[in-house]
């Protein structure tokens, strides 16, 4: 692979995944209200927000950690982009696997931890230990369905599982063949979102917003930024190893919305688990379905 | 007189040196260019590996000789560089405010020359010799600090010198049978034994050896010791005196029994073999500790406690029996070095300045010790492993060979121990350097040079090797060719195998490039102005230095909440059990001579030995 | 029904020169001596149930220079609310605590104490509780002139007449 | 020509650094997503809090023009005073005031904010808002109902398009008489954690009323209350003022 | 071959001439005893040139005389017990006649008993030694010594008695008493009878030896007793009784039953030895427990048929007999509580230094000589095969690793603390000096002397040329 076609990958992947993180987030908001019977956000307000937060006059940051904390989350995420393969573009995807997937996912998380517990507020590290525990909770499922997947292909690098599961069109998708796991994989996914039932890591009523108490303009804006990158990541993600990774963008795009769509919906309807109860239902439901799944797979 | 002859004697030398000017101003100073000698030396040997050495003799029949193979030179560099970073920081500042330090000095030199006994053994008995050697000087140098650390190593030497008779029992059995006990013989009457023999053996010698390395029913007193002895000998002790344990593991599971004779030995009345049974046992290993350091609120008996489970990743890792399995666990060894005395380094330092290394009464160190921050950062990172570092390499290789050879369980356990991991080491972090500043803590300053030069250079090794892990892969492969595997074919950037590979240099470098557009990015925004700590937000409460804004008591308190139930401490209840019973029998037995005459005793025996004899 | 007022009536024929007037169906006035009120509480609390002192109140009367202690009692056992009155002079403005009997008093007597300048004996806190930045004389009695005080520590606003017909107020 | 913000768009002059075309169409664009992405942190101090609820929901929806209500200070752009304030609660008000970020905005609800309302002869309330805090809009009423709310925040979205509403510049250009109204009701030694003055100095919004006398008891107070000398980094301050006699520790 | 009988007869009459040599008495004993390492050391030679030799006294035949059997181990406990009587001769005692009189009856005696092929005439030296080792524990004139010392009279009589109610049980069967002779008859010895005679020889030679039943004496007596008479005892008397056992079992009772007989004593020993060490508060007591495991170790050994048993026996015996005085005499001036020896490390460091040296070789840590000694016991018992035996090595495995917690624990309180408490004085400092030089030396020269001892073993072992040598080779 030559390194143009490769500079234009690194440049390319990155940016299409903030503009579809972008649409997710505008269907997140649009979803809640209309569930709210709300005409909700006109449809650039994810931009709005974001470029307003980075032209906030003033700046407050709590020490040269939680400025390099930023940069550090928003470049874990941009990097995890880059492995993530998209229809036309492979961008690194042999150079790691899907373990090293998982742990660049780990990194952005870290940095924001670090960056919150600079900011010396007790909210942030209240939510950011909460935030730890619930990635307890929803990394184990997570880690059995990656198992199973690796398993179940024997290999780990992701280029070869989408041609595995493109091999014969939709009777070898991944959910498909092993529905189980791939329902154990949806219900982590769900989780990683941080959404309603399992968000409790910000929750505005008791720590005020958790890790975002301190962020404020160009922070604030970088979450924003990562959020819009983390919905997209997982979209990818479970459409990569469950709904047969993308040939085309035109089937590939719907594939990752049909994804993120489904925790979406459901979010706004629940109110919120306390820390032990999501340990105790991630282990319960989505550990249990993916450790059937996996039996499945050893089975077979 | 060839290189290893001389390796002993200069590190023989260095021992007695330094006891004899352990007081003396320089004396770590000289310790650290002893110490450089010694891994001169055994870089120079390096071509000549297996070396065998001159010493020898023969006492009572059997043949007593030494030769360094490929995993002994492996082990034997890691102990050397760890002494060497140990020494040069009690030579800084540290050493200065200490009083008497020749048996700090002389401690670790003893320790490094009983180890190179150990490492360069040929044969069973000198690996008992060494293997003893290596308790008692270790027992020495946690004992510096009197107090609690006498009652720790007090501890540890019970279960050692336990652990040693059962390898006592084994070399003798084994005696009984084969001719000579040398590792060739040895390993000739493996081949031939039974079973039924080979699991006693093997039982016994892992109970002896799973002492040192903290395997699992045996590792209770493992946190009190390492986290009492002083500063840069925990720093050693932590870094490598429990992977003398793993060594010997190695020797007797894969040099003497064989890994593939391993796998099909059958665990009486279940489908397991033996290999799955210790694969296990190093899983369990892997997951209890790290959720136990959880929970610690001591800096030191974290680490000491995070000692155990990574422990258990390396024996895991090796019991893997394929080439990426095992030179993942061998590299884990030498990565986990790095970062485990730099973190012990770290918090010593933290003590120096503050006094104390307890938890729930640290806080917002950074802006006072930044360059500590820095070390302890990187080294965290590497310890959860994560990938920017070394420790990311040898744990990806560990689940990429897991799940290569058909084994899911495991691999979701190893992830499990990595999250325990993770969690305690934010704890670490947060609680010591994040947060709010105390007011006993304002005027704290960052440790000097002499302190801090020795941990950023350990930090420094753990960020080049994990962006470049072909430097420590060459050494691994050393050890791989010595215990009999074929060699993991690898480049500078990491493995590239069939299904999957992994190439640190493209996924480090993509980092570093995104984490520069994610800096571009953030200075899109306007300059920021840096504020205090106290410009928080604490819903409309002025905030003032004397009442602590900061959560750092039960930090994962949700967490606990569900995982407290399991942690009853089952094994130290054992423990306890233990002890009380060899009271109870003792009271018994001295009981029984103080009380009756002895003459009655007389009468009785002879009319019982005569209805047994007559009837 | 009776019963239980035959014992408030035990109570009141043991204090000899108390004023009582029974002014509705569940409700007693009681006019008592300041020294005799510790003493009426106690035996109100001890015979008849008077358990709950919902609040005290202070009254103040300028003409007489007096402050008016309003005590108010009810009992769960009586189901009768009891409104203890005594007066206390201004000039020296003490009275004891009755936080031994009542432990809520604390509270009532600490927020008259801020707002009457009233001290209380035995009273354990009588910090500012409320107007902590408060620097004035006691702002509730009658003698603080409120509008005064305002008109001098705040300045209004200067309307421009053509503010009425413009909504937005001209100012933007 | 006087920097008073209420002056016409065409003949203001702006602060100091003239902005170049690039400049000023970036300030177009982010004048532009400012509107339509306000952040409100409704302070409810009074009666008027629960008008706002309606205004957020599906009753009258105010996510159609981008507003969002926010839990803390730092995260807000408006400031919402939704009834009368209490000196004890002015004082909660100005700290979170200065912790908000750039370019913010305070909207008094209600009369109580504009002339003490009918609490006006109270001794506890105060009277004026923007005495202590600059204020951009008032909405007259005892309490305004959502559609006043709403159309207040139009007009508001209105002159940050336009680029008006500077009103925030003016607490940093003044902060001396701001701050010595604030001393009258707090006392001289009133501290607020955030550091204004290095805010101003650090984004070049020093004007002649920034430091005064008032700033003068911020400096003889600050050892008692920042024992960890951490609070003001020390550059910033000793930075700003030559003129002033250093006081000794 | 009269060296041997010589070095029976030279300390008798130095002895009984004591009470003449007037001012000299001081320094005949140890001049006698020196003689005696003399004539062991010329015995040694001419054994190992020409091989073991017999001398018959009084010109009668084997199976009716007296005969003496000279081989390599008879030699060696013969010197090491001279040697051992030398070092620990007391330099200062209350009347210096009668304690070397009867310090050289028992080294006179002790010799008979090793070179003696008779079973009666072990029994008259095994009395000798008994009467030798009443009069020095009764000698230390405490009066906690004289009573200790009176019970320990009347169990080792009674246990005398027994002895003899064995032989002469012996006697009955076999016909004859010579051990050779009887090694011939020792099928008529396999009935439950011979058995019984076995078990009442075991206990009555047991009292000595300390084993289980019958050692209920050794904690009393050598907490009292003086340091050097303790160390006499433990060290040396205790393994002549092995001795005579090992005798027993070699030559006439090779049968299965009498082996797990003296196996279970053995085992019993240990157990309790050790437990009762863990649990016992002060030094002397706590090495005497100690003592009776070891012994009960020597005697498991000695359980193991064939050669094997006989070298680790040997190798233990020989290990105990130089750690075990020391022991005793380095904890001598100390005081006897374990917890107030708090500090003594940092104040006597080089007797501290000594005491770890010794500790630490019992424990059998490797470079020690304690390590090829229990190494040996592990090989010989494992190397049996039978399941008694390997219950037997976890039991040492168990019984060490209890004597290494209370002997570490006494270790680790020498060490800590600090004590203001003036250095006692150490009285027995070159005994136990040269004793700790002498353990150094073994370790050095490990080789030569595993060499010797294998010799010495091979040599006891083969029944077949002891009998012919005895009995002139007429296979009667």
């Amino acid at each position: 692979m030559d390194f143009t076609h490769l500079f234009v990958e690194l440049v390319l992947m990155p940016l299409i995944a903030f503009l579809v993180g972008l649409v997710m987030v505008l269907m997140l908001r649009k979803v809640r209200a209309k569930i709210e019977r709300r005409i909700g956000p006109p449809l650039l307000q994810p931009l709005y927000d974001i470029v307003k937060l980075y032209s906030k006059k003033t700046q407050v940051s709590h020490g040269p950690m939680h400025e390099i904390a930023m940069m550090v989350a928003l470049g874990g995420v941009i990097a995890m982009e880059v492995f993530l393969p998209v229809p036309g573009l492979n961008g690194l995807a042999e150079k790691g696997d899907l373990i090293v997937l998982i742990y660049l996912m780990m990194i952005p998380s870290l940095g924001l931890a670090l960056g919150v517990g600079a900011c010396a507020n007790p909210n942030g590290s209240i939510g950011i230990s909460r935030a730890l525990t619930a990635m307890v909770a929803y990394d184990i499922p997570l880690m059995i369905v990656v198992a199973g997947v690796a398993l179940f292909h024997g290999t780990t690098s992701l280029p070869e599982i989408i041609a595995a599961q493109q091999a014969g069109g939709m009777s070898t998708w991944g959910i498909v063949q092993t529905p189980v796991l791939a329902l154990g994989g949806l219900i982590a996914a769900y989780a990683m979102l941080g959404k309603e039932p399992f968000e409790i890591y910000v929750a505005p009523a008791e720590i005020a917003t958790g890790p975002m108490v301190e962020m404020s303009g160009k922070f604030m804006g970088t979450l924003f930024v990562m959020q819009c990158f983390q919905l997209y990541a997982v979209g990818v993600l479970y459409t990569t190893l469950f709904l047969g990774g993308g040939e085309y963008w035109i089937s590939f795009l719907p594939k990752i919305f049909a994804v993120v769509f489904i925790p979406l919906a459901m979010t706004n309807v629940f109110p919120r688990y306390k820390t032990e109860d999501v340990l105790k239902w991630m282990w319960k439901w989505a550990g249990g379905f993916a450790l059937a799944g996996l039996a499945l797979v050893v089975m077979k | 007189m060839n290189d290893l002859d001389l390796l002993l004697l200069v590190s023989i030398g260095t021992t007695a040196v330094l006891f004899a000017f352990g007081t003396w101003r320089w004396a770590g100073a000289l310790g650290t260019l002893l110490y450089a000698l010694q891994l001169a030396l055994l870089a120079v040997m390096r071509p000549e590996l297996p070396l065998a050495s001159g010493i020898g003799f023969e006492v009572l029949g059997y043949r007593l000789q030494w030769s360094l193979s490929g995993l002994g030179w492996f082990f034997a560099i890691i102990t050397v560089a760890s002494a060497l970073f140990s020494a040069w920081f009690a030579a800084g500042e540290w050493g200065q405010h200490r009083r008497n330090l020749r048996l700090l000095h002389g401690g670790l030199a003893l320790n490094v020359t009983a180890m190179l006994i150990l490492l360069a053994s040929d044969d069973l008995i000198s690996l008992f010799i060494g293997w003893e050697l290596v308790s008692w000087a270790s027992y020495l140098a946690m004992v510096q600090r009197g107090g609690p650390a006498m009652d720790a190593a007090y501890r540890y030497l019970v279960y050692a010198l336990a652990g040693a008779l059962a390898v006592l029992v084994a070399i003798a059995m084994i005696a009984a049978q084969s001719p000579a006990l040398d590792f060739g013989s040895v390993r000739v009457w493996f081949a031939s034994a039974g079973n039924g023999t080979i699991w006693t053996v093997m039982l016994l010698t892992m109970a002896g050896f799973g002492v040192k390395m903290g395997l699992l029913p045996l590792h209770l007193w493992q946190p009190a010791a390492y986290s009492e002895s002083p500063g840069p000998i925990a720093a050693f002790l932590g870094a490598i005196s429990s992977r003398m344990g793993l060594f010997a593991i190695i020797v007797v599971l894969a040099q003497l029994i064989g890994l593939e004779r391993l796998g099909n030995l059958p665990v009486a009345f279940s489908f397991w073999n033996a290999n799955e049974f210790w694969a296990w046992l190093a899983a369990l290993t892997l997951i209890v500790p790290t959720f136990i350091a959880l929970t610690q609120n001591d800096a030191r008996m974290l680490l000491a406690w995070h000692g155990i489970g990574q422990g258990g990743y390396m024996l895991l890792g090796i019991l893997i029996a394929t080439p990426l399995g095992v030179s993942g666990g061998l590299m884990h060894v030498i990565n986990y070095a790095c970062y485990q005395a730099a973190l012990f380094l770290a918090v010593t330092a933290v003590a120096h300045r503050t006094g104390t290394t307890d938890l729930d009464h640290l806080g917002g160190l950074i802006n006072r010790m930044p360059l500590t921050y820095v070390t302890m950062l990187f080294c965290i990172i590497g310890l959860a492993g994560l990938p920017p570092m070394n420790g990311f390499v040898s744990k990806w290789m560990i689940y990429k060979a897991l799940l290569d050879a058909q084994m899911p369980l495991l691999f979701v356990a190893a992830v499990i121990g990595t999250l325990g991991t993770i969690l305690s080491v934010y704890k670490l972090i947060h609680n010591t350097f994040l947060g709010q500043l105390r007011l006993e803590h304002a005027q704290v300053n960052e440790v000097p040079i002499s302190m801090w030069l020795p941990m950023i250079l350990l930090a420094l090794i753990v960020f080049i090797t994990g962006w470049m892990p072909g430097l420590f892969l060459d050494l691994v492969d050393e050890a791989v060719v010595a215990i009999g595997i074929t060699q993991l074919p690898h480049h500078l950037g990491g493995v590239d195998l069939g299904n999957g590979g992994l190439d640190m240099l493209w996924i480090v470098g993509v980092l570093l490039a995104a984490i520069g557009i994610g800096a571009i990015v953030y200075f899109l925004g306007n300059r920021s102005v840096r504020v205090g700590q106290f410009d928080n937000y604490a819903g409309g409460q002025i905030l003032t230095a004397d009442v602590p804004y900061q959560y750092s008591h039960q930090f994962y308190a949700g967490l606990l909440r569900v995982i407290q139930p399991w942690m009853r401490g089952g094994m130290a209840w054992g423990e306890r059990a233990l002890v009380s019973g060899a009271d109870f029998l003792g009271g018994a037995m001295s009981g029984l001579y103080r009380a009756a005459p002895a003459g009655a005793y007389l009468l009785l025996a002879v009319l019982a030995a005569l209805a047994v004899t007559l009837l | 029904m009776n019963r239980e007022l035959e014992s408030l009536d035990a109570v009141f024929r043991e204090m000899p020169d108390l004023k009582v007037e029974h002014t509705g169906p569940r409700r007693t006035r009681i006019q008592v001596e300041a020294d005799a009120l510790p003493t009426l509480l106690e035996l109100l609390k001890g015979r008849a149930g008077y358990l709950h002192l919902s609040a005290i109140s202070c009254v103040d009367w300028p003409d007489t220079e007096e402050f008016e202690l309003v005590y108010h009692l009810w009992s769960y056992q009586v189901s009768n609310l009891i409104s203890a009155h005594t007066r206390i002079p201004y000039d020296p403005g003490r009275y004891v605590s009755v936080y031994d009997l009542h432990a809520p008093a604390v509270y009532f007597e600490r927020d008259i104490h801020e707002m009457f300048g009233v001290w209380f004996e035995g009273c354990p806190d009588q910090e500012p509780f409320i107007l902590t930045e408060w620097q004035g004389p006691p702002p509730m009695r009658k003698s603080f002139d409120t509008v005064a005080y305002v008109n001098d520590t705040f300045e209004w606003r200067e309307y421009q007449p053509e503010w009425a017909n413009d909504p937005s107020g001209g100012k933007g | 020509m006087s920097t008073d913000p209420n002056q016409a768009v065409a003949c203001r002059t702006v602060d100091a650094e003239e902005r170049s075309l690039l400049g000023r169409v970036l300030d177009r664009i982010a004048d532009h997503c400012r509107a339509r992405s306000l952040f409100v942190l409704h302070y409810c101090t009074g009666c008027g809090a629960i008008e706002l609820p309606p205004t957020m929901t599906s009753r009258f929806d105010l996510e159609r023009v981008g507003m969002q209500p926010m839990v803390t200070p730092r995260q807000a752009d408006i400031l919402l005073i939704t009834g009368y304030l209490s000196v004890k609660t002015l004082k909660r008000v100005v700290m979170t005031y200065e912790q908000m970020q750039g370019p913010k905005y305070v909207i008094g609800l209600g009369s109580c904010t504009i002339n003490g309302g009918m609490y006006w002869n109270s001794y506890a309330t105060i009277k004026l808002l923007d005495r202590y805090i600059p204020v951009d809009n008032y909405i007259a009423g005892c309490m305004p109902r959502p559609e006043a709310i709403q159309q207040v925040f139009l007009d508001l979205m209105g002159r940050i398009d336009r680029g008006e509403a500077q009103a925030w510049k003016d607490y940093y250009r003044r902060y001396d008489w701001y701050l010595g109204q604030q001393q009258q009701l707090f006392g001289t030694n009133w501290q607020a954690p955030t550091d204004v003055v290095g805010e101003a100095i650090r984004y070049r919004l020093v004007g002649e009323q920034t430091l005064g006398s008032h700033t003068a008891h911020l400096e003889r107070y600050a050892p008692y209350y920042d024992q960890l000398g951490i609070i003001r980094p020390e550059p910033a301050r000793m930075k700003a003022r030559p003129q002033l006699e250093v006081v000794s520790r | 071959m009269n060296a041997s009988v010589l070095m029976i007869a030279l300390p008798l009459l130095a002895a009984f001439l004591l009470p003449l040599t007037g001012p000299l008495a001081r320094w005949v004993g140890p001049f006698a005893a020196a003689l005696n390492i003399a004539l062991g050391i010329s015995l040694w030679q001419t054994v190992a040139q020409e091989g073991p030799s017999v001398v018959v006294m009084g010109g009668f035949a084997a199976p009716l005389g007296i005969v003496f059997r000279v081989d390599t181990l008879a030699v060696l406990f013969a010197t090491a017990l001279a040697a051992l009587v030398l070092i620990l001769w007391p330099r200062t005692s209350a009347d210096p006649r009668r304690e070397s009189a009867l310090l050289l009856i028992l080294l006179a005696a002790g010799c008979g008993l090793a070179f003696s092929g008779d079973l009666f005439n072990l029994f008259v030296f095994y009395e000798l030694i008994a009467v030798a080792s009443y009069g020095l524990v009764a000698a230390s004139r405490e009066r906690l010594a004289a009573a200790a010392g009176l019970r320990y009279l009347v169990l080792s009589a009674l246990g005398s008695a027994f002895a003899l109610l064995g032989i002469g049980l012996v006697y009955a069967l076999a016909g004859t008493l010579n051990l050779a002779d009887l090694s011939r008859h020792a099928d008529a010895l396999n009935s439950p009878l011979g058995l019984a005679a076995f078990a009442l020889m075991l206990l009555g030679f047991g009292v000595k030896a300390e084993l289980f039943p019958v050692n209920a004496w050794v904690a009393e007596v050598y907490s009292t007793a003086t340091a050097r008479t303790t160390a006499l005892l433990a060290g040396g008397v205790s393994k002549l009784a092995l001795l005579i056992v090992l005798h027993l079992v070699l030559l006439v009772y090779a049968q299965p039953a009498a082996l797990s007989l003296l196996l279970t004593l053995g085992l019993l020993s240990i157990v309790s030895g050790q437990f009762a060490g863990y649990r016992a508060a002060d030094l002397p007591r706590m090495l005497a427990y100690s003592s009776i495991a070891q012994l009960g170790m020597i005697a498991a050994a000695f359980s193991v048929s064939g050669e094997a048993g006989v070298l680790a026996g040997l190798a233990l015996a020989l290990h105990h007999l130089i750690v075990k005085p020391a022991l005793f005499l380095v904890g001598d001036g100390w005081p006897k509580c374990v917890d107030s020896l708090a500090g003594l490390g940092r104040a006597e460091p080089w007797r501290a230094a000594l005491f770890v040296l010794l500790a630490l070789s019992l424990l059998g840590i490797p470079p020690l000589p304690g390590f090829w000694a229990k190494l040996l016991l592990l090989k010989a018992l494992l190397g049996m095969g039978e399941p008694a035996w390997n219950l037997a090595a976890a039991v040492v495995l168990l019984g060490t690793a209890i004597e290494g917690a209370y002997l570490l624990r006494v270790l680790q309180t020498l060490f800590r603390g600090t004590t203001n408490a003036k250095p006692a004085t150490f009285g027995g400092a070159l005994p136990a000096g040269v004793l700790g030089v002498a353990l150094l030396l073994v370790m050095l020269a490990a080789t030569p002397v595993g060499g010797a001892l294998q010799r010495a073993a091979q040599q006891a072992a083969d029944v077949p040329a002891y009998v012919a040598d005895t009995l002139g080779g007429s296979p009667q």
